[in-house]
């Protein structure tokens, strides 16, 4: 049996001698991350300053290997399961600042509540490490199990205020919807491998060139778009969404709302681009329908929120919308519009819902949209950068979000045939623009229930300071940002 | 060596910073710092745009004092500046107006008044970027950014119904440009190049004029406000402290007239008179039907704020009129008539808002009924808001005049119906503004509070004298503001002339 | 017929029977039982596709492993399944429908036009000397290494989380924070709770602030 | 056997559990169960795919499935244990405090 | 000095007159604030008189200069500038003359008032204006000077802005006049159209081709030419563009352009129906209803439509529109004045009266008659509401005929320059009035245009009118038996100097000046510069048959029909309201509805109330509430607002909460998506 597997097993054994310097960034952070995971757990601190610490660190010192071994090349490593190229480095160093970040935010948060302090910014790490192979994943197997290792802590991390009703509801219903749609994917998997006998992008790319995409595999591709769907969280896979967002703990939230999305942008992109650039006009049509009806149901239902997270969290979907818009462009220029929205929106959402828990007092959450009431009044600078940020969603400039709406619209506005589908987006940007302002209004206009200043953690107003003014900064120089997105995909 | 300097880049910037420094001011003496740092900025501005029009020569119609530098190389976004004959009026009214506004403001804003001086200065530093913008991208990043001060600006210190008014002006607003990006990018994709002047240079089709000319009718129509996409003007103006009425009025609906003449017309000249019909019709309901409402208005802000929609609808006729026009003496009168009416109505509307300020800031309403027999404890004022009334009906001799005429005039070459209906403003606009008068001015004190009334102070006495002043000179002689616009506007219609002929041609092909 | 065809309908049918067990039967540990049916019959179906090392795997690791866990999570649990309701066969014309609509549309891209015998014919049996086992354990360290190390990593994630959710060890008690006794605001210390004076707190005075919030 | 009796066999397996997942509202513990049908139906297709394509990546495949299911399954139950604490039962009718 | 700096004087040194009263005036005080305003323009009478004079005895050559321009672009030249001929020769003298006198006057007449200085700076402002608007050489300067009589009228009007009759008097002229405007600047605009600038010169030179050509083609006529009246002379000219307002009616561009002018002219000069702000700006102060109201302002629509005789001449309709208009004004608001009590009421009519026959004078093409009766109108109208101003003075400001009486005794010098106002007015040969009413209606009578023969009745009957209403104002003023108050009775005095003295200056031109300058004006070339009439128009062409001279013509004055019925009317009215004032009362309750109509003006006022004041603010009012608040605001815009959020609010209720639905919602998402692809392949 397997005859031509065995056929080629000497070729493989003879190729095993690998250079794992690609691969470093990883493996350094597994590797700090069990140490951290060691001392953690002999660590007698209960803050666990240490720990924090010790987890910014390793986030600074993956980086700044990263930054060292940054790809000049496309390469397919390790039996080809590993892609070592520009994208997965810009997206690795996106996904490492924004953990980074929400730490910041996590770390007073966890701080006042009984959360396990060690374990959380660990499975920060472990998720993130998950992240990491999925971005340069570049078989179906690095995939799946790169999702599934940043899924996993991400239910964890869910769950992880073990007293909080609402935290374990949100992460049952997490886990189920994640369970099933990664069962879809895998459905959809089989059924790739099944009709291609592949499962290396390169390869079922290489079939798709050479053959039809059949029915079958439309279908399998269904099943895919589902699931990379789900992790995005765009209309109709959205459900958990505003769920999660409300019941997770606040500082879980910042981290979910921004990294797994970049990543899951990565997965898209190996997916949609690398495996499946032959059967472009379905997934286009697919994600057109997605996008679609996420602009339109996340504005919408974002309207009749009084709940801030679950409105940022419809917001959330409709900025899916507007994400997709790039990715069905189908083209270079497209995908790093794509990426630049993503990683734009992924910095504001970490600000927006990190503002939450600058505003929390104690163990008292901020919950209602009227919960932000005076914050221009009882701290000028921090409500006028919160605003920027919710400013920046509406996709207004001079803030960053404005540029990615540009850069998305164009990239659709250059697809035959597709004007009509800029013009909703605009339309609905008029819709979502509604909303943002109704928080900026509470914000600045309305009078503060308590008229104390707000005493916050260093950490917190840095972590503040750097995504608001990250806004406005790029939102005035977008260019780096915008060519730091477009080197991404040179090889493509 | 003193034109090497940036001024369009200054008289951006130097708002826009000063705007932020105003609220840095040392703890105690915050109050102080913003008034001294605000006012020294507004002065320099002024001064900015006196050296401005004198370093502009104006003759060629062309752009002057180009600034140029890459901006966002990948998108081909560039920081790109310029003015033009018909930009250097609206940056000098711009500054003029942001002294006023800051001056006033002393006096009539009682909280947070460095914020107010902050939102102020940026406000008038994004306009002035409004003005110069020769990039599209850069325009609209100044457009909608806009909106952001004057959101808060009204929002904060405005009335009791400030939040529905701030959010109807926010998207209002917002509704029309969004439009008018996705255009944007469009044309802008398709020659890979957001200068303004490659848009005008364009080979467009009809039909994708026609998208585009409505996505800017869209835009530049809720600005200036037309009918019928007007409503949120009223409420913005009501709800809006002095200062902010003064601003949207005196500026921020100029900036939908500039829009039509940089954008609409230029780029998109044949869907533009293929509808010109439509905006005419559309002008002229402004000017007739809007002049009945005001009559109805029982605040008094809102007649006012009714009167400026009439009023634009000057400078919407004028606009659209040329295309109904065959000479190009015609065509120069309509669009002069337009450009000084939104320069007049900009010292005028502002006037009016200030007065209407001076009355508010001491009896603390709005209402008409609240008022009557002002004039005899405030004389000055009584004879200064009478000017302003009379210019705001169109007297000639006053600022006022001279656009109604040039459009009326012009129009009457295109259709002497059209003229008809726009010439009621005679009527109405005396009807409205002297029956304001009447009730609130005239009469007998209405009772003890307006009999004690106190007369301008020198603050508003600066303010309104030096309003009055400019609306006269301008009503006696606007010659020099003929002068400066004239090339420009010759340029633009000969841009729109050879364009409209291009695509004739083609068509003939 | 012969008795391989047997045998698949045989485990087949079972699979599926065990299946609609899973879903069907009030119990939960009854339902635990048939998910084990189901695994051990479909172990069968594999052993038909001459996966051995799979089939055995999915018995050792999943219904001795990964089954019992779930047994004894249901036992420990302690969830009164007589008070559950069940909504069942209300439910289930619609799930039904949905149901046979995706089977209908995964029917419509598998059916035999395109996987048929006639399309895919059946491979060769293997030898008498081939192990499934040494082949997969070939594969799993040359050319899988890198998945294989990313699955190990996700066993320990597992670990890490499943202890750090459920763990109710010492960290979990009430310990001094000097920290959190200097944060407290007196907001949590002391807490005004109105309620009416006779009326017991019910389900919905409880649930409405959260309610409000939703 | 041709391919496609395993194929439907998975098919029906699949069916059987998204239709367990929707009508189900006991408690959480049959969705986990259902999910782990599920999976059970992903590696018979693979499998069959793989014995039938001659090829081992969709045993290696089920392997992983396997692995990660495992993994899965324990936190899970993990997160059904703090759910049940917090709760005090398991039922999924009870978990509609998040919604709107 | 050269011309062009006297005319400068002329017309700016009102002005700073006016600057200097109305900015500083509460500083220097009041003497001295009378005193600039006075020196200033007496200097422009002067110099004014000097150019008249020039202009009368010296033959001079009209002028015409541009001061700066205002705007010019492309080929278009919009500029202010000075055009100086026998017609504003005329006017400008009589502007500053009157002005002078009201001037003089009021320094008696406010002497009391806290608006002094303030009063001082209207008049001086308001004769600016009016120069402006006479000595105006374009359109636009003439629209300019047009527009601020009118403000400042508005600003006299409602002088005592305390007064709410006065602030509601002053907007409707406002309002009233604008209406007017409105047609004048159609007519403005069709000037542009028709012409492309808005200077006179070029205008008129062209309409002097025409007339050429018209007249020349008339001699040809005979011969079989193919010209065919004034279109075919406009055509050659190039000005045969012609409009259709609606259906097939066609209208030259000429006769609409004249039609729009005329009925800024109807504001002006207070024609039916747009007559109506006149009576009641009478509750301004006394001199600048002599001012404006009478002498000046008023006028400014006849002086425009004389300075237009170019263009009227050319169109047949719009001089048939005036005439009618003219002699329904002329006759039946002098009815109106027979039935007035107030004092300047009675006068106001008067004027509307005589304004109305110098429009039909206008409308028979005898310009120079029309302009010669404004010529000696200004000077006894002003006289008269001078003299009424005494009157009121004296009366401690009552205005009501009924309760005076007997005042010639008290007042001889009001009385005696009364009684020449007043016969002059009627037309007593010898007096100013006689020669220009006497021409007006002997043109009239000339004329063959459409309406002419119902103005011939109308300016007939008018003088019996005239006749009845002077008299019988002058017979209860300052005849009978006193009737006032004792308190007023006892205080009864003739008035001061300062109030005296321009009574007697005014009187001399009412006296003498028609006898003067009838001659020239009437029926030699004096306006020959200005005015242009067409051959077959020439009405004037019979008096000057009949003149003679100025002496002749007098006495040939007391043998006409007109005489009689003038004798006819002072008679009724000595006999009804002196001899047997029974008769009043008695043909009172006989005449009921007559007399009801005329009290009521023929209720112009109320129709004008109620539908136009009325309905316009309720015009607005349903527009706003329906059309903003109802249809944008509420229907579309909130209405679309609030559509959006109840879709919010159910599509956030399909966020049940449940997991089981989000599972359904997923699993029909997937196979939506499968059926999309399996229907699109």
């Amino acid at each position: 049996m397997f005859t031509q597997s065995l056929a080629t097993a000497p070729q493989i054994l003879n190729s095993v001698s690998h250079d794992f310097w690609p691969l470093l960034p990883e493996i350094f952070l597994l590797s700090a991350a069990s140490v951290l995971l060691l001392i953690d757990a002999f660590s007698t601190d209960m803050d666990r300053k240490l720990s924090y610490k010790l987890a910014q660190f390793i986030l600074l010192v993956t980086g700044v290997i990263l930054l060292f071994q940054f790809p000049t090349s496309q390469d397919f490593l390790y039996h080809r399961h590993f892609i070592h190229d520009p994208l997965s480095a810009t997206l690795k160093i996106s996904m490492l600042v924004l953990t980074s970040l929400s730490l910041m935010f996590a770390r007073p948060y966890i701080l006042q509540r009984r959360i396990l302090r060690g374990e959380y910014y660990l499975l920060h790490l472990f998720a993130l490490l998950g992240m990491m192979v999925l971005v340069s994943g570049s078989s179906l197997l690095s995939l799946y199990l790169g999702l599934e290792l940043m899924s996993l802590c991400l239910y964890a991390l869910v769950a992880m205020n073990r007293r909080e009703k609402l935290s374990s509801e949100a992460a049952v219903k997490y886990f189920v919807m994640g369970a099933i749609a990664s069962g879809f994917i895998l459905y959809g998997i089989s059924f790739v491998y099944g009709v291609t006998s592949q499962i290396h992008v390169a390869d079922i790319a290489a079939y798709l060139s050479d053959n039809e995409a059949n029915l079958t595999l439309r279908f399998a591709l269904v099943f895919i778009v589902t699931g990379l769907a789900f992790k995005f969280g765009a209309v109709p896979f959205q459900m958990w969404v505003p769920d999660v967002y409300q019941g997770a703990p606040t500082s879980t939230t910042v981290f979910l709302a921004s990294v797994p999305k970049v990543a899951a942008f990565g997965l898209a992109i190996r997916v949609l681009v690398f495996a499946f650039a032959g059967a472009i006009a379905d997934w286009q049509n697919l994600l057109i329908i997605l996008s679609l009806l996420s602009m339109v149901v996340g504005n919408l239902v974002a309207i009749a929120q009084t709940n801030i997270k679950r409105l940022l969290a419809y917001s959330a979907i409709a900025h899916i919308g507007y994400f997709l818009l790039g990715i069905i462009a189908g083209n270079t220029q497209g995908y790093s519009a794509s990426l630049f929205y993503i990683l734009t929106y992924a910095i504001t959402t970490v600000g927006a819902f990190g503002c939450l828990i600058y505003m929390a007092k104690g163990q008292q959450e901020i919950s209602l949209i009227d919960d932000l009431k005076g914050l221009g009044q009882r701290n000028p600078w921090a409500g006028l950068l919160v605003s920027f940020l919710f400013l920046s969603m509406a996709g207004l400039p001079p803030f960053v979000g404005f540029w990615a709406k540009l850069e998305v619209i164009k990239a659709v506005l250059n697809v035959e045939g597709l004007i009509w589908l800029a013009l909703v987006a605009a339309f609905m940007s008029i819709i979502g623009l509604f909303y943002y302002l109704r928080v900026v209004k509470v914000i600045f206009f309305d009078k503060a229930k308590n008229e104390a200043r707000i005493r916050a953690e260093r950490s917190l107003r840095l972590g503040l300071g750097i995504t608001s003014i990250a806004v406005i900064a790029l939102g005035l120089f977008p260019t780096q940002l915008l060519d730091f997105c477009q080197k991404a995909f040179q090889y493509i | 060596m003193l034109t090497e300097i940036p001024i369009l880049s200054l008289l951006i910037w130097v708002p826009l910073i000063g705007g932020f420094l105003v609220l840095f001011g040392p703890g105690d003496k915050q109050l102080v710092w913003s008034q001294r740092i605000s006012f020294v900025i507004s002065i320099l501005i002024i001064l900015l745009s006196g050296w401005l029009v004198y370093l502009f020569d104006g003759s060629s119609g062309q752009m002057e004092l180009v600034e140029f530098a890459r901006w966002i190389p990948s998108l081909n976004i560039n920081y790109s500046l310029g003015v033009d004959g018909i930009a250097v009026p609206l940056i000098v009214l711009t500054c003029f107006i942001n002294l006023l506004v800051v001056i006033a403001a002393i006096g009539s804003i009682k909280f947070r008044r460095a914020q107010y001086f902050s939102a102020a200065l940026v406000l008038t530093g994004l306009m002035n970027g409004v003005f110069v913008a020769q990039d599209a991208i850069l325009f609209y990043v100044f457009w909608e950014a806009i909106l952001i001060p004057m959101f808060l600006m009204i929002g904060v210190w405005g009335g009791p119904n400030r939040i529905y008014a701030t959010i109807k002006f926010f998207l209002f607003t917002f509704f029309g440009s969004i439009f008018m990006l996705v255009a944007l990018i469009y044309m802008g994709s398709v020659i890979g190049s957001f200068n303004i002047a490659d848009m005008q240079q364009m080979p467009l089709s009809m039909l994708e004029q026609t998208i585009i000319f409505t996505a800017f009718v869209a835009a530049f129509a809720v600005k200036i406000p037309m009918v019928p996409v007007h409503t949120w003007l009223p409420d913005a103006h009501v709800e809006a402290p002095t200062g902010g009425s003064v601003i949207l009025a005196a500026i921020m609906l100029k900036m939908g007239g500039y829009g039509f003449l940089r954008f609409a017309l230029p780029v998109t000249p044949d869907a533009a008179s293929e509808y010109a019909w439509l905006l005419i019709l559309f002008s002229l309901i402004a000017i007739a039907y809007i002049g009945f409402v005001a009559l109805a208005q029982e605040d008094m802000k809102k007649l006012i704020a009714y009167s400026s929609i009439a009023h634009m609808g000057f400078v919407t006729l004028g606009i659209f009129i040329i295309f109904n026009l065959s000479s190009l003496d015609a065509s120069s009168m309509a669009l002069q008539g337009a450009m000084i009416q939104m320069i007049s109505h900009g010292l005028i509307s502002g006037a009016m808002f200030f007065s209407i300020g001076v009355l508010y800031d001491r009896v603390h309403s709005r209402n008409i009924s609240d008022y009557g027999g002002v004039i005899n404890s405030m004389p000055i004022f009584g004879a200064l808001m009478m000017l302003f009334v009379l210019a705001n009906a169109g007297l000639p001799g006053t600022s006022g005049f001279i656009g109604e005429f040039f459009v009326i005039l012009s129009s009457f070459q295109a259709d002497w119906r059209i003229a008809l209906v726009a010439g009621t403003t005679l009527v109405l606009g005396a009807a409205y503004s002297l029956w304001l008068y009447k009730r609130v001015i005239f009469g007998k004190p209405l009772n003890d509070s307006i009999e004690r009334l106190e007369d301008l102070n020198m603050r508003e006495k600066f303010i309104l004298f030096s309003l009055a002043a400019l609306i006269i000179a301008l009503g006696i002689y606007p010659q020099p503001l003929i002068e400066i616009m004239q090339p420009s506007l010759e340029t633009l219609l000969q841009l729109t002339d050879t364009k409209i002929a291009e695509l004739n041609i083609e068509g003939a092909r | 017929m012969n008795i391989e065809t047997l045998v698949f309908y045989f485990f087949s049918a079972i699979t599926i029977i065990a299946a609609i067990g899973v879903i069907s039967v009030k119990n939960s540990v009854q339902a635990v039982l048939c998910l084990v049916l189901a695994f051990f019959s479909a172990a069968a179906l594999w052993l038909l596709l001459e996966a051995e090392f799979l089939a055995i795997t999915l018995v050792l690791v999943y219904v001795g492993a990964v089954m019992v866990l779930f047994l004894f999570v249901v036992m420990m649990l302690d969830v009164d399944f007589a008070a559950m309701k069940q909504g069942f066969a209300k439910q289930l014309p619609l799930g039904l429908l949905v149901g046979a609509g995706l089977f209908g549309a995964i029917y419509w891209v598998i059916r035999f036009e395109v996987f048929g015998s006639d399309k895919v014919p059946e491979p060769a049996k293997s030898d008498q000397g081939y192990s499934n086992v040494e082949e997969l354990g070939r594969l799993l360290y040359s050319e899988y290494f890198y998945p294989f190390e990313i699955a190990g990593v996700i066993l320990l994630v597992a670990i890490i989380a499943a202890i750090s959710l459920t763990f109710r060890g010492r960290r979990d008690r009430k310990g001094q924070s000097v920290r959190e006794q200097h944060q407290v605001l007196k907001e949590e210390r002391l807490k005004i709770v109105s309620m009416e004076s006779e009326k017991p707190i019910s389900n919905s005075n409880v649930n409405r602030e959260v309610g409000d919030a939703s | 056997m041709s391919l496609t009796h395993y194929l439907v066999v998975s098919a029906i397996l699949f069916a059987i559990s998204i239709v367990g997942i929707v009508v189900n509202r006991k408690n959480v513990i049959t969705l986990l169960m259902c999910i782990e049908l599920m999976l059970l139906a992903v590696n018979t297709n693979f499998i069959a795919f793989s014995r039938y394509l001659d090829d081992a990546t969709g045993q290696i495949f089920v392997f992983f499935i396997l692995t990660v299911a495992a993994a899965e399954a324990a936190i899970g139950l993990a997160i059904l244990v703090v759910l049940f604490r917090t709760h005090r039962n398991i039922e999924i009718d009870n978990l509609e405090e998040l919604k709107g | 000095m050269s011309i062009f700096g006297q005319l400068f004087i002329i017309a700016f040194a009102p002005l700073l007159g006016a600057i200097i009263a109305g900015f500083f005036g509460k500083r220097i005080g009041k003497r001295l604030t009378h005193r600039i305003t006075i020196g200033l323009v007496a200097i422009s009478f002067v110099v004014s008189l000097k150019i008249f004079l020039s202009y009368f005895y010296g033959d001079a050559e009209p002028f015409n200069q541009t001061l700066y321009h205002w705007a010019s672009f492309a080929n278009i030249n919009i500029q202010i500038g000075f055009l100086m001929d026998s017609l504003a020769a005329m006017m400008i003298v009589v502007v500053t003359f009157v002005s002078l006198m009201v001037h003089i006057y009021s320094i008696g007449y406010m002497h009391d008032d806290n608006g002094y200085q303030r009063f001082f700076s209207y008049i001086s402002l308001f004769t600016f204006s009016m120069l402006m608007l006479v000595m105006s050489n374009n359109f636009l300067q003439l629209f300019f000077g047009w527009e601020a009589v009118g403000v400042v009228s508005y600003l006299l009007i409602g002088f005592w802005f305390k007064k709410e009759t006065a602030i509601f008097a002053n907007m409707k002229a406002f309002l009233v006049n604008r209406v007017g405007d409105f047609g004048f600047l159609l007519g403005i605009g069709g000037i542009l159209y028709l012409f492309g600038t808005l200077d006179y010169a070029p205008v008129f030179e062209k309409m002097q081709q025409a007339k050429v050509l018209q007249e020349s083609a008339q001699g040809a006529l005979t011969n079989g030419e193919i010209f065919k009246g004034e279109v075919s002379a406009l055509a050659a000219v190039g000005l045969e563009k012609s409009f259709s307002p609606w259906g097939g009616i066609e209208w030259s561009a000429i006769t609409f352009i004249c039609i729009c002018l005329f009925i800024g002219a109807m504001g002006k000069s207070a024609q039916v129906p747009l007559h109506v702000w006149l009576p009641d700006s009478m509750e301004g102060p006394t001199p600048i209803s002599a001012l404006i109201h009478a002498a000046t302002m008023v006028t400014a629509g006849v002086f425009m439509v004389a300075r237009m005789s170019p263009l009227f001449e050319f169109s047949e309709t719009a001089l048939a529109m005036v005439t009618v208009i003219g002699a329904t004004t002329a006759l039946f608001m002098g009815l109106v004045g027979i039935v007035q009590n107030d004092i300047k009421r009675i006068v106001a009519y008067s004027t509307l009266s005589q304004l109305g026959y110098m429009v039909v004078a206008l409308g028979v093409s005898a310009y120079s008659a029309a302009v010669f009766h404004l010529f000696t109108h200004a000077f006894f109208k002003a006289l008269l509401f001078l003299a009424a101003g005494s009157v009121i003075v004296a009366m401690h400001h009552e205005q009501d005929l009924r309760k005076m009486g007997g005042l010639r005794k008290q007042m001889p010098i009001t009385y005696w320059t009364s009684v020449i106002g007043t016969l002059a007015l009627i037309g007593t040969p010898f007096f100013a009035g006689f020669y220009s009413k006497d021409a007006i209606i002997s043109a009239v009578s000339q004329a063959d245009g459409w309406g002419s023969n119902y103005a011939y009745f109308a300016v007939m009957a008018g003088v019996v009118v005239t006749a009845m209403y002077s008299i019988r104002m002058l017979l209860l003023v300052f005849h009978g038996k006193p009737r006032m108050d004792e308190h007023t009775a006892s205080h009864l005095q003739e008035s001061p100097k300062v109030i005296t003295y321009p009574l007697l200056l005014l009187a001399i031109p009412s006296l003498a000046i028609g006898w003067i300058t009838a001659e020239p004006m009437l029926i030699g070339d004096y306006f020959s510069d200005a005015i242009f009439v067409l051959k077959e128009h020439d009405t004037m062409q019979h008096l000057s048959e009949i003149f003679g001279n100025a002496w002749a013509f007098a006495l040939h004055g007391f043998v006409t029909p007109v005489f009689w019925l003038l004798l006819i009317g002072a008679l009724t009215a000595w006999f009804v309201f002196a001899y047997k004032p029974q008769i009043a009362a008695l043909s009172a309750k006989i005449l009921m509805p007559v007399r009801k109509i005329l009290q009521n003006k023929y209720y112009f006022d109320e129709f004008n109330q109620k539908v136009f004041a009325k309905g316009s603010v309720g015009l607005g009012k349903f527009f706003w509430r329906y059309g903003d608040k109802a249809i944008i605001d509420d229907g579309i815009v909130n209405g679309s607002a609030s559509v959006v959020k109840r879709i919010a609010n159910k599509a956030r209720k399909l966020q049940t909460g449940y997991l089981y639905h989000y599972a359904l919602v997923m699993l029909i998402g997937v196979v939506a998506l499968v059926a999309y692809l399996f229907i699109r392949s």
